[in-house]
């Protein structure tokens, strides 16, 4: 786990790109350590951070790290409120205030297992980086990974040679990426599952990776206030019972660990 | 340095229970953290006798300006506060509050023994925004019940008590005169604000797991500061004020309304350091704007 | 239709007492006030026995999401209303409620007699939110105190009598229920919360002229919908639910609190046709989010 | 007195100037009455009012409309915290919340009197549209401007001839602004007088006025929540006792009216 820099600091966003729906930011890190992958940020905008009709939003929000590079990190967003509205907006030259690298990121597979990720939406960005390191490492990273409609699969340019699902059909499998999962698992069952995406998804990979009894971590969101494990707001349910802050125990935990993946 | 009821503080800037957890902290941000330490003292979240999971999430939901939690007070209970996490609170560079509650008087009374001996624990810090088992209400709320609860509290530590004032009472200074009047060494306040967080998509249910819960943050400052201003000119103790303190011209604020420290909550979540940053910013507040000696305050090393 | 304690309203959006002057407001935007007019009654400011002045200024003060006021309930006393106001204010196309306050049991009797015989006043409103000259508390704050008050008004009108509650107090529920007890109509929720705004520039010095005033706006919505569900949930008696509603998404929420009704107060100023837009929204809302018939309102004709 | 529209209507902002330190903004107003001289607008960033690090603004702001035409409604503003600051932002193609024509505005001078217009800073914004139609109707309307320094001086450009004063003497006459009105009133005592400007200028005007007994209106600012007589907030005390709402009895108020005229 990278240990990260003490304090908010304001980094100043590079590019924009547009990636279907989705907006990848990259803005350079210089004082930041290189991020784990699974390791996530706060992020909000350093101008104009609230306010508008609803006043939201005023808390930062946690964002997967994409990728980190000598260009920066990047990450991939996708609009489903104030905040992400706000910092889609963002462009060259504007402040991005951050805090991270965060939490608890991937462990990789037991020698023997093949690493099949599998993407969900805007949570394929840690599977990117995920995938990386794996590949780097001369390891098998095979990436399954699912989204609403075609525009939205443009997305999957951002890891190698994925298998894609649609639930519209309009590109690659007319169905749901866990479908895919399976026939992987029925094709060769020693794999490691490594999943990030919409809780409907990951709670069916849960279930799954249990009833295969293959092992699975889940890159988990939650709603949070502060990413460093001051507010306890960011709980999931353990299967022994209590809650694990997804934060700091967090964000991937093993599946086998959970009780369930609460809906959003 | 700052006299808080025996504590010999460097700074006026605290942490408000259950907004910060140093031992969380330490394992984000490393070393980095000790060197840097943005409180003069450190409040530890409330334990309570017994270890408690907490509310079932969602516990938390955003509102104009403010936060509304429903925490529940998670807690490894007394002993596992004692056994695992004191050696750790104890190793940071600033003396420690233990903030504690119970339900009870007999609850409090077996919290504070149990402290009593343990050197480490600088101060006690009574949360009694706990809600009353038989009235629902806050025990806090009632400057009778809370006197009656002190008196049993009292006796039973040679520590400084500090009693965290809930806002949400008709008359705060008569319960801080209570509180006062019962051996309180000082009193601190604003805790959230009783609220409600409807479902965002469906406004008939509620959002957050436990139904309701409490507001924080800039939204409150206002209610914070008559709260404080009408305790401190009520009662001789020192106050602890706190509620939405998001700059050093808010801890100004808090300050000039009688406070002897002040405490950042929400505001942390926003920036772990933004304490440090408000203490900066308080002291060149201070300089610039020559408010009375008494709120001087040191400039952070940093 | 909605049925508010007798009154029949259009649809169930009306203003907070002091938050709007319709006949300021008929001067400023002329007659489309009347073709369009946001309201399904008009809630008088506050009237008292003698006319009074109001506080001096500054009476406003920005907060993140709020406003802090210092009115002071200037008004032209209960002769100046009757004779200058209620005619013109007779004229709108709206029910009229009247809002009164006053200091001592005798001096809400003298007004709620007074108010007794003029048709014009389809309700009276009273504002117990007044700080209560012995205690410097809300009249309202003190169950008891508000039931003995009631009990010698509810006898002297046939009007509805709607009781504002103040939010100032540590059971809202309580004073509610000693409120239905003692004859009240319907309650109607929540006034400003007791708050100070310090100098912008001198943080030791008030801003307000008056020294401490009330939080209102979208800063309080959270702690609002706390206290009417509180309420609704105690009482029978309809409820008027008001605190920072700025949305049709926010009206259905107090609605789905409990409240029969929901007022706008500071979103006027923002938009002095809010409730318009606020009462377009809450219909098309409820239509597509299909929330309980009961909540069902009629579209604007606009 | 124009009556307004009923209810916010949201402007495009069509100019953005810098004029010195100050911004003139015009948007044209399609559905708007034209204003009379002295009338004010409550105006609003459409987008992202609120918010930031003090979370404000929250209310609208009010501006005293500078001028009037086929171009549209022009404001003349100055950054003093966060609304002007957000509002000084607003460039072409940007939506304006606007409320108005609200007030009262000035009235002519009485026959044999000639308007003597006397502006302080930002205050000169209602004394142009207002020499605009005194000229236009014939009658004399000198203009006396004071500023802090010849860079906020550009902005006497706005009106027609003035004779300009700034404190530190950089351009035009070292000193105030009321020494130019005292020897107007030396050179020609038959004057009316019309004034806007800072409260510590606003009060010199009016003792001036009582002790030379001529007759002044002021336009007053004072902090407003509605700007359309619902709050309350705005009052100034009057000299009779009690208080005038600025945005309804005014904003332009008789001299002899005011008890004084309250520092900001
Ligand atoms: C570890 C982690 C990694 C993440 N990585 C990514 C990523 O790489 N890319 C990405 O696009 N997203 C990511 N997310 C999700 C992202 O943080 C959220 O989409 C974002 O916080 C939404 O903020 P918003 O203001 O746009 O929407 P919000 O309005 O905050 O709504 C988001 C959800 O919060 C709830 N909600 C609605 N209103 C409120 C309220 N008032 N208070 C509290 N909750 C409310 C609802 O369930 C809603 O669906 C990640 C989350 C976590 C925890
Ligand atoms: C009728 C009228 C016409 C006007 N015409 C013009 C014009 O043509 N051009 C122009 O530039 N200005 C004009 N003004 C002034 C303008 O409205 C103010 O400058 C503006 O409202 C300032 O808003 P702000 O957010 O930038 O500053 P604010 O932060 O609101 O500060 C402005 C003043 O308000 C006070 N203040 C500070 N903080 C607060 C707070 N939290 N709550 C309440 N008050 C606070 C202080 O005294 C401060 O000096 C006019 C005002 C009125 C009433
Ligand atoms: C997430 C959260 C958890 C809190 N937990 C506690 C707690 O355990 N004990 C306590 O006395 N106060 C608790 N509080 C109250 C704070 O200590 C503080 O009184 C309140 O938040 C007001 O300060 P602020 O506006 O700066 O946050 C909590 C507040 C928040 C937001
Ligand atoms: C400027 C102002 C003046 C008010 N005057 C009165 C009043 O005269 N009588 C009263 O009962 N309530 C008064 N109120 C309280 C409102 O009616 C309402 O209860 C409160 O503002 C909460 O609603 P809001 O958040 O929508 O404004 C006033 C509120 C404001 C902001
Ligand atoms: S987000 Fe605050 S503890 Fe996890
Ligand atoms: S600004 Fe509201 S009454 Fe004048």
């Amino acid at each position: 786990m990278s240990v990260a820099p003490f304090g908010r600091r304001t980094l100043a966003v590079a590019q924009r790109r547009a990636l279907g729906p989705y907006v990848a930011l990259t803005a350079p890190d210089p004082d930041g350590p290189a991020p784990e992958p699974g390791q996530f940020y706060m992020l909000a905008a350093a101008q104009r951070w609230g306010g508008g009709d609803d006043e939201r939003p005023f808390l930062p929000r946690a964002f997967s790290v994409m990728r980190a590079g000598p260009a920066g990190l990047e990450f991939l967003l996708e609009v489903v409120g104030p905040g992400t509205a706000r910092l889609c907006e963002l462009g060259p030259g504007d402040g991005l205030h951050v805090v991270g690298p965060l939490g608890l990121g991937f462990d990789p597979p037991d020698e023997g297992r093949r690493a099949l990720l599998c993407g969900g939406g805007a949570g394929i960005a840690p599977l990117a980086i995920w995938q990386d390191a794996l590949l780097a490492a001369g390891r098998p990273a095979a990436a399954l990974i699912g989204f609403r409609d075609g525009a939205h699969a443009r997305a999957g340019v951002l890891l190698a040679n994925p298998r894609v699902a649609t639930d519209d059909g309009s590109t690659g499998h007319h169905g749901l990426v866990t479908e895919l999962l399976e026939s992987e698992l029925d094709a060769d069952p020693d794999a490691a599952i490594y999943a990030c995406g919409p809780p409907a998804m990951l709670e069916a990979v849960r279930a799954l990776a249990a009833r295969r009894a293959v092992p699975a971590q889940l890159a988990l969101e939650a709603g949070m206030a502060c990413g460093f494990g001051a507010c306890f707001g960011c709980v999931v349910p353990l299967a022994g019972g209590g809650y694990a802050r997804t934060c700091v125990d967090g964000p991937v935990l093993d599946a086998a660990a959970l009780a369930e993946v609460p809906a959003a | 340095m700052i006299d808080l009821c025996g504590l010999a503080l460097e700074h006026p800037i605290l942490n408000g229970s259950g907004t910060y957890d140093a031992i969380a902290a330490r394992r984000a941000f490393g070393d980095a953290l000790l060197d840097a330490f943005p409180f003069s003292a450190f409040v530890s979240k409330t334990i309570t006798l017994e270890p408690r999971a907490g509310n079932p999430p969602p516990r938390l939901y955003e509102t104009p300006a403010g936060l509304v939690n429903s925490i529940g007070l998670p807690n490894k209970g007394l002993r596992g506060y004692v056994e695992e996490d004191l050696p750790q609170l104890a190793a940071l560079p600033v003396p420690l509050v233990t903030n504690v509650m119970g339900s009870t008087a007999a609850e409090l009374v077996a919290l504070v023994e149990a402290l009593d001996d343990r050197d480490d624990v600088a101060a006690i810090e009574l949360n009694v925004s706990c809600p009353n088992v038989r009235t629902g209400l806050d025990i806090g709320s009632d400057p009778d019940e809370l006197a009656a609860v002190l008196r049993a509290v009292r006796p039973r530590t040679r520590r400084p008590l500090v009693v965290k004032l809930t806002p949400n009472t008709a008359d705060v200074a008569r319960t801080a005169q209570a509180a006062e009047d019962a051996g309180a060494d000082a009193v601190s306040l604003i805790n959230t604000l009783r609220a409600y967080a409807p479902h965002p998509r469906r406004p008939a249910s509620p959002w957050l797991g436990a139904g309701a819960g409490g507001l924080s943050g800039p939204a409150v400052r206002a209610v914070a500061l008559a709260q404080v201003r009408a305790v401190a000119a009520r009662v001789a103790v020192p106050v602890v004020g706190m509620g939405g303190i998001q700059t050093g011209a808010h801890a100004a604020q808090f300050l000039s309304a009688g406070a002897t420290a002040v405490a950042v909550g929400t505001e942390s979540f926003r920036d772990p350091a933004a304490a440090t940053r408000i203490r900066r910013e308080l002291h060149d507040f201070l300089a610039k704007s020559g408010v009375s000696r008494s709120m001087a305050v040191h400039t952070p090393d940093s």
